[in-house]
């Protein structure tokens, strides 16, 4: 066993996978410094910078997988998507069904997410739900240094777009380059399992669309994803004290959606808290109530997810963001109720 | 080396006989939704689909029947494909403004300015997998004024992509005439993005062969991509069904449906004073008057019909040509008809 | 009372508060050809052509609310927001929280959506879900003539960005542009309540947020939005025969939804059924069953939606959208589960 | 007219005094997350802002501190803003990327390239409602490949808007020599888009000052828009922090961190040949050999040291000017850093 941090371990992963397979390339906006490691093993042309160019460089991407290449898109943060959604949403999710099935996109797009270092709310969005719900990507958020190499491999084997979400409270090299730059005067609530842990001695990937139960629990399933997952652990864990027992699922793949074992979990406790950084409308807490409906499974339910546009003080930003305080508020309530 | 004119010829004739099948098929409601034909542009498409070779790519907008045809897609699955049946090229799932070959790189997309990304990434492919090979793509010139287009340009500029980005210049964005919504000029807007541009009568397909030759060959041996504005026009407007051109053609049914309400709103108490209503009237009746004059409405300029007449004279060899491809077409149109197997 | 069609009730309460308000600017592309009767009314100043252009003069159209105006900008087809979602996503929805309520963005985004006419994959989402996923935006999609211009009016007055989608099957302009064009030889499956139908002498803006109960029901309440509305209708009549009495409910605004209503509604029949023309996942089905589960209603839930990119042809399309053979088997399922 | 160099200074002091305060605040870790200074660009915003007058609006992008506090935005509520507090210019809830004033018409993204869209559209407002007006779009010369910047200097050009785009082009964006990925030329892409385009200096204020002058009121009077393309410098890279511009201001203490994972990389099994790996280290060491002899290293190239020097000589004044700015900015600070009232 290794140890890694998170986009340490994403890397190695894909440094792994690029050893291996010549199709695969990297690019993106400053993406020859940023991957420098990367660059200086695998050369300038299979690590390349793009202009800011987003919607001409993912949709490039896009093609480029259609036409042979396992092109890894780097998108600056998720939220800057924005300017080019038109390549995910009308081009790499719909090839595969326009072609009657014979042609897909298989480019893996990667891009930091999530706040908590008081960047503001254009620089903070997770968004995962969002682009979940079109038909035809695949969303992973990995929560440890161990998935995230596992399920980059897995995104690379993958025969259609996906879209690797990596939190930046997770990433010490993002924190680094965006929050704290050099100094030692600012703190952030890292969570330290995720930032860095035990990686496979060699890269195996992971299982699209398959959960995991992170901890056991009588009483509720939480139910989360990324940096979310350590959250709840950590409100798991306090709420030991008071008697309440919590599961606590990471999902890792937001589509598609493990249902199979959530159902399964959430039957048994009869309660389910969905954590999630992400926007909590129509987004992803929705959904995972709308599949414990469909089975037919009746529970009690809460959520604890960002409501509002993200605020820029790290004050405000903490009341809007889900933390272990707000997990153990609601979760306490849920039990009540 | 001069163009061989029968074989561009024979590709734009055999488009154009496919597109008249569409446009009946369309017209008997066997189609539905819109329709764009590229009736009007086939020289272009024929000048610079002549120069590809195995391994080049496409990426096509709307109007991508012509490319695909001439480019050897079998015409019976493009037919069946907009008839939206199984066995279509697509499974009857893309339809004619999502036409997507593997076997030919080419992709099409509704999207207007798309085709410019997806070029740059085919062409990126091609650096990789498939040198010497180039990616084209084809697009109106409205889509230049689409953002992904334009930074796509500069895109295969800064990274010397082998794309030829052409531009299929009617003149129009469905209504909108866009000369007036166009700054600059557009050769002077591909050059500051990087990209060397050059213009051609896009009705005249020798024309268009030879710069396209030269754009192509230069992209082959890595000089980087190139920009060639083609005008050309459209004969059934937008889209089959255009209303312009059914009230320009039908000008006795087409004009009390759009003018009595037309005139009951200008009379309409409140809103702006007469100037302004007059001049809103004046835009509506320009379009009209510009559609009623348009070039497009002249038969001399069909590029089918001008490349015929480019043919040496040789009265056997042309008619056992057209009889070849009416067969031809003929024969997808029936097989294309025939029942879906089960 | 005088009878109208869906896009004329929308054009007529507009012209109503052009003449009111000449903060009221329209712009789009071909805005001056499709809205000529406007045109001709408040000339070429206040109804304006734009190229295509779509992140500009959204962008415009956001900053220029900013600035005092009331501008509607017309989107081509809800799909095409693609290419400029970042206007919403990062600007119209956010300036309120950023100047910390001090500005806000009165733009209205007009945009045709929804499929049924063969137009494929590109040109027939509804994405209002999907919308409304973004905190600060709100989302409007009428059923009705009447609703289409009350909705018109409110989104008007409303000091916020708000997407006004009219569903193409229910506007005969659309149809006519992209489907029928002028031949007579194509049939669409057209809601007729919903493409024609009485409105109000002088129009009133309608409450944003209200639902409706279009019809009543005891043992499900089928909730829904758009065309669906109607396919709920006629399901609903047809199930009549079978002895299955369900209500029909219309939320007429997607965001915010009206929770109160829902709820009272499905806790009275205990069933929910989604009709929704959006996907499905991550969606509004997904939102409604979380509104119902965090307010402790346990009910039989099912759902009718579109669940992969739509197909071209029409044969498969009438598969993949919800219609009512389809909402009739669910409901039977539901009324056995 | 010449400029009032006096008032000019004054703007380029106040600005660079109120950053160095922020700097000192992130420095402190008082301000979390990115903070991009103007610093280095103070010429370039000086000399416009002082033509904008009651009505004028401003589209800013990630360094918008400047340009609006020139434009007399109070500094106490940036300062408060920054720190995150609830009497902010914006409650706290905005931040540097996102400074709002509605009293300004001034609007910040940090979406780069957005200023274009956004001054359109307040361009747009101004041709209704305050005839005479202008809008500014100040953005950096990687702005200028994000496509909805150029679809809207097409838009300010076909609907003739009063607004002026102005490239602060210093050369770089984040850690990427824009030259290597920016095809053509600048102004000649403006001209393609139909917008009059010009160069001028931006470390020299009086010749921003004059430029902007005649674009301003050709924009006033109706005449349309205009790009201004002023090359400046930033002293502190990209952001407070950078990593390049530690690296070279204290190569000792932050190469090892850099170079060591670097080596055991370039020299790991599995990869590209040699040569390529040369080719990556050599980027990487480029980038940090550039660095190192940047312009921005040389505070010669200081536009508010070089504005002082073009003062003419009169000290009792100077000394004036410069003690009344640092106490404003001075109790600005104090006043920033009161408790919050409950
Ligand atoms: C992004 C986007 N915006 C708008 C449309 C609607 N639309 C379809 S074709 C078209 C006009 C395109 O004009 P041009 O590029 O000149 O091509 P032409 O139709 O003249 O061949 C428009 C506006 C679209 N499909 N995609
Ligand atoms: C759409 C978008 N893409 C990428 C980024 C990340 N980003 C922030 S600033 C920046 C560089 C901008 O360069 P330039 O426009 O020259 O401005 P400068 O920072 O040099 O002043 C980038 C890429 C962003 N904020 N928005
Ligand atoms: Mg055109
Ligand atoms: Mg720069």
């Amino acid at each position: 066993m290794r140890t890694m941090f998170f986009t340490q371990a994403v890397d190695d992963a894909l440094a792994r996978a690029m050893a291996d397979d010549p199709r695969i390339v990297l690019f993106g906006e400053d993406t020859p410094l940023l991957r420098r490691e990367l660059l200086v093993r695998f050369g300038p042309k299979r690590v390349r910078g793009a202009p800011i160019s987003e919607s001409a460089f993912l949709g490039a991407g896009v093609a480029a997988a259609l036409a042979g290449l396992r092109p890894v898109v780097e998108i600056y943060m998720v939220d800057f998507l924005g300017v080019c959604m038109d390549a995910l949403l009308n081009h790499a999710a719909k090839v595969e069904t326009f072609s009657g099935g014979k042609w897909t996109a298989p480019v893996v797009v990667r891009a930091p997410c999530g706040g908590g270092y008081g960047d503001g709310g254009q620089h903070e969005q997770s968004l995962w739900g969002w682009l979940a719900h079109i038909p035809g990507l695949t969303v992973l958020v990995p929560s440890t240094p161990a998935d995230a190499g596992g399920l980059m491999l897995a995104a690379l084997r993958h025969d259609g777009p996906v879209i690797f979400l990596e939190h930046k409270l997770l990433s010490e090299t993002w924190l680094e380059f965006l929050g704290s730059g050099g100094r030692r005067t600012v703190k952030f609530d890292i969570p330290e399992e995720g930032a860095k842990g035990p990686v496979p001695k060699t890269w195996e990937p992971l299982p699209i669309g398959k959960a995991i139960l992170r901890r056991t629990g009588d009483d509720m399933t939480i139910v989360s994803v990324g940096s979310g997952i350590h959250r709840a652990i950590e409100a798991a864990e306090a709420l030991e004290k008071e008697e309440i027992s919590a599961g606590v699922m990471d999902l890792r793949t937001v589509s598609p959606l493990d249902k199979a074992t959530i159902c399964e979990s959430v039957a048994q406790t009869g309660r389910m808290l969905v954590v999630d950084e992400d926007y909590e409308a129509f987004g992803l807490s929705g959904e995972l109530s709308a599949i414990l409906l469909e089975a037919g499974i009746s529970c009690r339910y809460a959520r604890v997810c960002t409501q509002t546009t993200i605020p820029y003080s790290r004050y405000l930003e903490d009341r809007c963001l889900p933390n272990a305080t707000g997990i153990m508020e609601i979760a306490r309530q849920l039990m009540r109720s | 080396m001069p163009p061989d004119l029968w074989s561009l010829y024979a590709l734009m004739l055999k488009s154009r006989l496919l597109e008249e099948a569409v446009a009946m098929f369309w017209q008997d409601g066997l189609i539905s939704g819109e329709m764009h034909l590229g009736t009007g542009e086939e020289a272009v498409i024929a000048g610079v689909v002549a120069h590809l070779r195995e391994g080049d790519a496409m990426a096509l907008d709307h109007r991508g029947t012509a490319a695909l045809v001439m480019r050897g897609v079998d015409p019976v699955l493009l037919l069946r494909e907009m008839l939206g049946r199984p066995d279509g090229l697509c499974g009857g799932k893309g339809g004619h403004m999502h036409l997507f070959s593997k076997e030919h790189l080419s992709a099409s997309s509704g999207i207007v300015g798309s085709a410019g990304p997806t070029a740059a990434g085919f062409a990126l492919a091609s650096q990789y997998l498939r040198p010497g090979t180039v990616a084209v793509a084809f697009f109106g010139e409205g889509a230049m004024n689409q953002g992904m287009l334009l930074e796509s340009m500069n895109l295969a500029s800064a990274w010397n992509l082998p794309v030829l980005f052409v531009c299929k210049d009617d003149g129009w964005a469905i209504t909108t005439a866009s000369k007036a919504l166009t700054g600059g000029d557009l050769n002077e807007r591909a050059r500051g993005l990087g990209i060397p541009a050059s213009e051609v009568d896009g009705l005249d397909v020798s024309a268009v062969w030879e710069a396209a030759g030269s754009a192509v060959e230069r992209a082959r041996s890595g000089q980087g991509p190139a920009f060639l504005r083609a005008r050309c026009v459209h004969f059934e407007g937008h889209f089959l069904g255009f209303q312009l051109i059914r009230l320009v053609r039908n000008p006795f049914k087409e004009m009390p449906k759009i003018s009595i309400p037309l005139i009951r709103s200008l009379l309409r108490r409140g809103g702006a004073g007469l100037r302004e209503r007059l001049s809103g009237m004046k835009t509506v009746l320009g379009a009209v008057q510009s559609t009623r004059r348009d070039p497009r409405r002249d038969r001399d300029n069909d590029p089918v019909r001008r490349a015929r007449m480019a043919l040496p004279s040789d009265a056997a060899r042309l008619q056992e040509l057209e009889s070849q491809v009416e067969k031809e077409i003929h024969d997808a149109l029936a097989s294309a008809l025939e029942e879906v197997p089960s």
